[in-house]
């Protein structure tokens, strides 16, 4: 048996939407270190943290049927919202988000099924390593 | 006999030898059209555009070499807006609504609104300054305010709407009647329309009050259109027009309810007949889909309460409102087609034609690409006769136009559609072919010798919606019907020179803090926002 | 020093129009009045930027002249079958006029970030209409205020400030006191704590008022609060009733509210896991009200049934306005997306999605908006102009628009620019450059220029009108 | 009876609103090459895109078959009032769109807005389709008025959106938003649905036969019946029939199938 299998596994309904710390971090630049902190990150409830058997700032990978993305782990101040995670815009979430607009010219980015697992193996990607990565461009 | 033109006016007489040299012999020219009331730009007017992409979808303007591409039906894009007036020989259109708040909004839409000159009237009606200033009797004061305010907004005329409705509707409210007090501002619409007539006369602006009654669109409504009328009686002087009821029609509705509703133009066009200090506008209905947009926030409820269709409501802070309902009028429906018959009535009623000008509202009673249709009414009897004939039977029986022999002569037409509307504006150099009038001119591929508009509606009808040549400053503009050179077109707004100018004084800052939710620097239009501005300098009498 | 002030902000749709900025010798020292994000970007713009044309050239970006950028884009887009022309929301509207008209020249599609925000918000107004107002309205009037899907408090930090529950206007009274008294506990003081510096722990102006004591206010109710969101927000804090609702079910409970205002029987006990009790009491507190305002954002225009979310909402505001006043806002996201919904709005009939490839516009949203086309991978060239379309579009869509030639015209570096084959500094519109911007609620503004821009950073408006003049230039146009 | 064949697959969008029987009808094979289609901004001639072949000269009630790739052919058979057309292999956007009579056949799948607006009438899609079948355009409320629209495999979202009259007739499942805000007319779905059934709705008939999530609040049941009648069918049941959209005033008939709902059964407390 794997060791995959060990690993917990939460299904949650993914959410997308701006912070205030995205707002403020994309103001320094968006190849700053505060704009990176602010959208490369995971919000959960805490008690999904506990489940999930991590700490905050630990390292999760997140799957939807459309990707998977590594992220941070942050404890969300606003509870309780358990199967709810939370991920600011950014290059981060729309790795993940749904493309289908069902014909309105809206893909379809809060309310989706994901997963999250705990990726001890994964490392953050800075913003111009994950753009080579997923683009092959720049 | 021949029209002399050079840079841009119309003089004396030109070097025939170096003059380019249009023949117009068998044809009709006219002074460039003048439109005194239509909805062509602003933040309603797009909001209306917004909200129909089924209308625009059926009818395109595709780009060409010279002009730029865009929509109709009922609410052309403003390029479209443009073309489609100069291609009628208009060369003058006034937008009869502007939110003095969004003002900025509807000059930049008339930036990009090319081949006519135009100005707008901000809504002031409801104001706040002027319900507390007329309130308390302080005219001179609100006369100054407004002042600034015509400067700031760029406007030409005072507009008032449904007055005293619009802030009611505030709270979902109206005014029932011109005696009916505003809640919260002990003020009644008769004090609102008086005192903005004096402010009007203080400032020696060009144009009359601008009025849209209340109880607009309600069958029974001609008895407060009439009172409208008588209130402002007195302040007349010296047989000079005192107040403008615009799109009278809507205002005309006899009868207790819809089953009942009936026309008024009769008794109307008798108290004009007897009366020099009114005019009118007929915003005259046609058989097509159509949207219905006006500063009556309660009027256009109402309406989306009759139709059931999509509705648009815009408060304005401290200032006015807007509604927009889609509407087809139909020939079937008694109450659509008494509208229609009213609208008629009206113009051929009314025995000076220097007194009541051609319009449909544009967009409420039709697209102002209907003019050409509403003159051959008014030339030819047949024409209406025509109509009347698949018209709703009640409408038929009620109508008054069976009995109405009369027809629109060309000097008749001319005057309802340019020199009357020129000199109700007071644009002296517009509406007319005299040495020193700006050189807007239509001529129409129509011989007035050969053609009898009474049979040949037809032809007329034709004639003036492609006009054999506009000529707009001078230049020629329109040929047979098509662009063939786009201008920009200016925009008219009043410079009022008040004795003491007004400094903006604490208070008025004050109030602006209070008031609005924009700072007062930012409120006011620089004139080098509008691309051709012209200001029409006043000296008022304070 | 000199203080500019009056200066409005050119970040978030609330468009506040009092900050006061310092400037010395060209360079932003101090802000007055902002929030926390609009204080950032007067603060730190001139920190990161591109200050020279790139190129792509065999894989890397170079710089060269503005003159062979510009030559290259037009080039481009001359050749280009089927561009696409996407932004505008963070530019001006003078910007977006030339940018049209480069669209209408060049037969692409031209599309704003709406199609990515409140695109759904526009489609059901088309069929819906709409029972809006401008902001003021409600300072004055408003007593009970929804926000649905939407976080003011992160996503338009004074808002509620300046325009509803703690503004004061001529019917209505703030509600601080309320809402201090109404808090209890150390950690929900906490919070507290947090929301006030947000909102007041900002460098204030404007000295203290001089009353006039002239017959304005006439008070009456205090305002009331409703909240209704996937999760417990720090807006849903201050809030005098808070409706959790399942995600993806706003529908449900927005119709079954329109409903329950008519008085009318449910077949079940709960909706969008809200019990029909608690909806009863919201739904007479509605009708209740003198003027009531829904605001609405993109959790509501994003969830699950999109556009038709927002059906339900407007027409349940048009409802309830048989009983009161109510009305409804989308409380939209860029400084001026509004503007450019409503100067495409002017220019062609249709606010977003406009194709131009046949010489007249036609507007369609899912066959012409921008995502539907790249996932669709039928475009051959886009120009992106002030928007970060790789961040923020779904990966197959990002990766679609990077595969053809693309132009970006930013100030600043982004992960889109990072991609592009053609990269244009701009000059920062609202702070290097003027124009005219909408506020959410359609009040134009001005944008103004507080400091001079580097000499290679062109306004928007020249960048395109130079584009447009060598595109035609190309076709051997005028 | 004319054949055209697509030269390439396209990249770009193609709008060839010319290929209708009523647009080819007594023209000859060089005046049919000639007729104007649009690749993205480029016009062309549709000989430039198709390989034409006539066998006789075509009159407007004439076939027309298509082969090769048209999955990016937008508009085929537009206002089309008679005659056939068959379409090997996908289709693009719009097929058919306010079509007013004659046949359209399709062996594979079809893009967004098929049979949009149209008034008579029949379309048969052997695939799939994709959103807004039988829909109205943006803005208005007219949908389609009339004919039939057969889909063997699966339709997407908004299937039959401000519907007036007609048939909408589904084997495999649909997604959300059946018969939004429809008036009139009928749709049958044999297969699943992804829910909201029948929201906004003021009339008209919609029946499905298999799974759907849930009933939208503002739907009251009212019957259980054995059956239904389709346009002469009996489609056998049992089957809930929930009426709505109360939101909307509307009375509106939903019938959905008891056996593949049994988490429906709650409503029954209310008979």
């Amino acid at each position: 048996m794997q060791l995959g299998e060990l690993m917990p596994k939460l299904k949650v309904s993914l959410l997308t939407g701006r912070t205030i710390d995205q707002g403020t971090g994309r103001e320094r630049g968006k190849f700053s270190e505060e704009y990176e902190r602010s959208v490369a990150v995971c919000q959960m409830d805490p008690d999904d943290v506990r489940l999930l058997g991590v700490r905050e700032n630990d390292i999760v990978r997140v799957s939807t049927d459309f990707g998977s993305v590594i992220l941070r782990v942050a404890k969300s101040a606003r509870n309780p919202h358990p199967g709810v995670i939370f991920i600011p815009y950014g290059p981060w979430a729309s790795l993940i988000v749904d493309p289908e607009t069902h014909g309105t010219g809206m893909p379809s980015l809060k309310g989706l099924p994901a997963e999250v697992e705990p990726a001890p193996e994964g490392s953050l990607l800075s913003l111009p390593e994950l753009l080579r990565k997923h683009f092959k461009k720049g | 006999m021949d029209i002399a033109i050079s840079n841009g006016r119309i003089v004396e007489k030109v070097d025939e030898r170096k003059a380019e040299v249009i023949d117009a012999s068998g044809m009709v020219v006219m002074a460039g059209g003048v439109d005194i009331h239509s909805h062509i730009a602003g933040s309603e007017v797009n909001a209306g555009r917004l909200l129909r992409p089924e209308d625009h979808r059926k009818d395109v303007e595709v780009k060409t070499a010279i002009t730029r591409s865009g929509v109709g039906y009922s609410i052309p894009s403003t390029f479209t807006t443009g073309y489609r007036y100069s291609r009628m020989g208009y060369t003058t259109v006034m937008n009869p609504s502007m939110p003095p708040l969004e003002a900025r909004h509807t000059h930049e839409e008339l930036n990009d609104t090319p081949m006519i000159d135009k100005a707008s009237y901000p809504l002031l009606g409801d104001w706040w300054f002027v319900l507390e200033y007329l309130r308390d009797g302080l005219i001179e004061e609100c006369a100054a305010h407004v002042a600034w305010m015509m400067r700031a907004t760029k406007g030409y005329a005072i507009k008032i709407v449904n007055p005293g409705g619009p802030e009611s509707w505030g709270f979902g409210g109206n005014v029932e009647s011109i005696d009916d007090p505003v809640p919260y501002f002990n003020i009644t619409p008769r004090d609102i329309i008086r005192g903005l007539c004096k402010v009007n006369r203080l400032l020696n602006l060009p144009h009359t009050i601008h009025v849209h009654t209340n109880n607009l669109g309600k069958p029974g409504n001609y008895i407060t259109t009439l009172e409208t009328m008588r209130c402002v009686e007195d302040l007349a002087t010296e047989g000079k027009p005192a107040i403008h009821i615009t799109h009278c029609q809507f205002s005309a509705f006899k009868g207790s309810d819809w089953r009942t509703m009936k026309s008024g133009a009769e008794d109307i066009a008798k108290y004009v007949n007897s009366h020099n200090h009114v005019t009118l506008d007929m915003g005259q209905v046609v058989f097509t889909d159509t949207t219905t947009m006006t500063a009556d926030g309660p009027f256009q409820y109402r309406l989306y309460g009759l139709t059931g269709n999509k509705w648009v409501n815009h408060d304005v802070e401290t200032e006015t409102c807007a509604g927009i309902v889609p509407f087809r009028y139909s020939r079937r429906s008694s109450v659509h087609a008494t509208q229609w018959s009213i609208g008629l009535e009206l113009a051929l009623l009314i025995k000076d034609p220097w007194k009541i000008y051609l319009t449909t509202d544009h967009p409420n009673g039709a697209p102002f690409t209907k003019y050409p249709q509403v003159i051959s009414w008014l030339m030819s009897r047949v024409a209406r006769k025509k109509v009347i004939k698949r018209i709703s039977r009640r409408a038929r029986r009620n109508s008054l136009l069976p009995n109405i022999d009369r027809e629109y002569d060309f000097y008749e037409t001319a005057i309802v559609t340019r020199a009357g509307e020129a000199k109700a504006l007071g644009l002296k150099q517009k509406g007319h072919l005299g040495v020193g009038a700006n050189a807007d001119l239509a001529i129409y591929n129509v011989n007035p010798r050969l053609v009898d508009p009474s049979k040949e509606y037809g032809t007329i009808r034709k004639a003036f919606s492609r006009a054999a040549y506009t000529i707009k400053s001078g230049e020629i503009v329109v040929k047979d019907g098509e662009i063939v050179r786009p201008v920009q077109g200016r925009t008219f707004w009043v410079d009022i020179k008040l004795s003491s100018p007004m400094e903006p004084t604490e208070e008025l800052r004050w109030k602006f803090r209070k008031y609005w939710t924009v700072e007062f620097e930012n409120y006011p239009i620089p004139e080098d926002h509008l691309t051709a501005s012209v200001p029409i300098t006043v000296e008022a009498r304070i | 020093m000199p203080a500019v002030s009056h200066v409005p902000c050119p970040v978030c749709g609330d468009f506040c129009d009092d900050i006061e900025v310092t400037v010395e010798d060209n360079v932003v020292t101090d802000v007055k009045n902002a929030c926390a994000v609009g204080a950032a970007r007067f603060l730190n713009f001139a920190g990161h930027r591109q200050m020279k044309p790139l190129i792509r050239k065999n894989g890397e970006l170079v710089e060269v002249s503005l003159d062979e950028a510009i030559r290259r884009s037009a080039e481009i887009l001359a050749d280009a079958a089927y561009p696409i022309l996407y932004g505008w929301s963070s530019t001006s509207c003078e910007a977006t006029r030339v940018g049209l008209e480069l669209a209408e020249e060049v037969g692409g599609v031209i599309d704003n970030t709406s199609t990515i925000c409140h695109g759904p918000s526009i489609l059901s107004i088309q069929d819906i209409g709409i029972s809006s107002c401008t902001l003021g309205q409600l300072r004055h009037r408003a007593d009970l205020v929804f926000y649905w899907g939407s976080n003011p408090w992160s996503a338009h930090p004074r808002h509620i400030e300046r325009y509803t529950m703690f503004s004061e206007g001529r019917f209505r009274q703030s509600a601080w006191e309320k809402y201090l008294s109404s808090l209890g506990g150390i950690l929900t003081r906490k919070r507290l704590q947090r929301a006030v510096n947000l909102l007041l722990g900002r460098r204030l102006s404007s000295p203290p008022e001089v009353e006039q004591g002239l017959p304005y206010t006439m008070f009456q109710k205090k305002r009331k609060m409703v909240v209704v969101d996937v999760r417990r927000t720090r807006t849903a804090e201050a809030a005098d009733y808070f409706l959790q609702v399942k995600p993806n079910n706003d529908y449900e409970l927005l119709q079954a509210l329109r409903m329950l205002i008519r008085d009318e029987e449910l077949d079940v006990d709960e909706v969008a896991g809200v019990p029909v009790e608690l909806l009863e009491e919201v739904a007479d507190v509605m009708i209740g009200c003198e003027l009531g305002i829904l605001f609405f954002g993109l959790g509501l225009t994003m969830s699950e049934g999109k556009h038709r979310n927002i059906d339900a909402a407007l027409s349940l505001v048009r409802d309830l306005n048989q009983y009161t006043k109510f009305l409804i806002m989308p409380m939209r996201g860029h400084f001026n997306v509004t503007g450019a919904n409503v100067v495409f709005t002017w220019q062609t009939g249709y606010p977003f999605a406009v194709d131009f490839s046949r010489g007249f516009p036609r507007y369609n949203p899912g066959e012409t908006s921008v995502i539907d086309i790249l996932c669709r991978e039928e475009s051959d060239a886009a120009l992106v102009i002030a928007s970060d379309p790789v961040a923020h579009f779904p990966k197959t869509a990002a990766q679609s628009l990077v595969r053809s030639p693309l132009i970006v015209i930013d100030p600043e570096p982004t992960p889109t620019s990072f991609m592009a084959d053609v990269v244009i500094p701009s000059a920062f519109v609202g702070i290097e450059a003027e124009g005219t911007a909408y506020r959410m609620d359609h009040v134009p503004l001005p944008l103004k220029k507080i400091v001079e821009p580097a000499k290679t950073c062109l306004s928007d408006v020249e960048i395109l009108q130079r584009i447009l003049h060598e595109v035609r230039k190309m076709r051997g146009g005028p | 009876m004319i054949t055209l064949t697509a030269k390439q697959t396209f990249k770009v969008p193609i709008e060839a609103e010319c290929i209708s029987p009523n647009a080819f009808a007594e023209k000859s094979l060089v005046e049919i090459c000639a007729l104007p289609v649009w690749e993205g901004n480029r016009k062309r001639i549709l000989s430039e895109l198709f390989k034409i072949e006539q066998k006789q000269k075509t009159s407007k009630n004439s076939t027309i078959r298509i082969s090769g790739d048209v999955g990016k052919v937008r508009r085929i058979g537009t206002r089309m009032s008679s005659g056939e057309i068959v379409i090997k292999g996908d289709a693009g956007m719009h097929l058919g769109e306010e079509m007013n009579g004659g046949t359209i056949s399709v062996t594979g799948n079809v893009g967004s807005w098929v049979g949009c607006m149209m008034r008579k009438g029949t379309i048969e899609i052997m695939g799939n389709a994709s959103h807004y079948v039988g829909a109205a355009y943006r803005g208005s409320a007219r949908g389609m008025r009339g004919g039939t629209i057969t889909i063997h495999g699966n339709a997407g979202n908004e299937v039959g959106c401000f519907m007036m009259k007609g048939l909408i007739n589904i084997y495999a499942n649909v997604g959300r938003f059946v018969g939004i805000h429809m008036k009139n007319g009928t749709i049958l779905v044999r297969g699943n649905s992804e829910g909201r059934v029948g929201a906004g709705m003021l009339g008209g008939k919609i029946v499905l036969c298999g799974y759907v999530p849930s009933i939208l609040p503002t739907f009251t049941i009212d019957d259980v019946r054995p059956s239904v009648k389709v346009n002469g069918e009996e489609v056998q049941g049992p089957f809930y029939r929930f009426l709505g959209d109360l939101a909307e005033k509307g009375d509106g008939k939903l019938f959905v199938s008891k056996k593949q709902n049994t988490h429906l059964k709650a409503y029954e407390r209310f008979l």
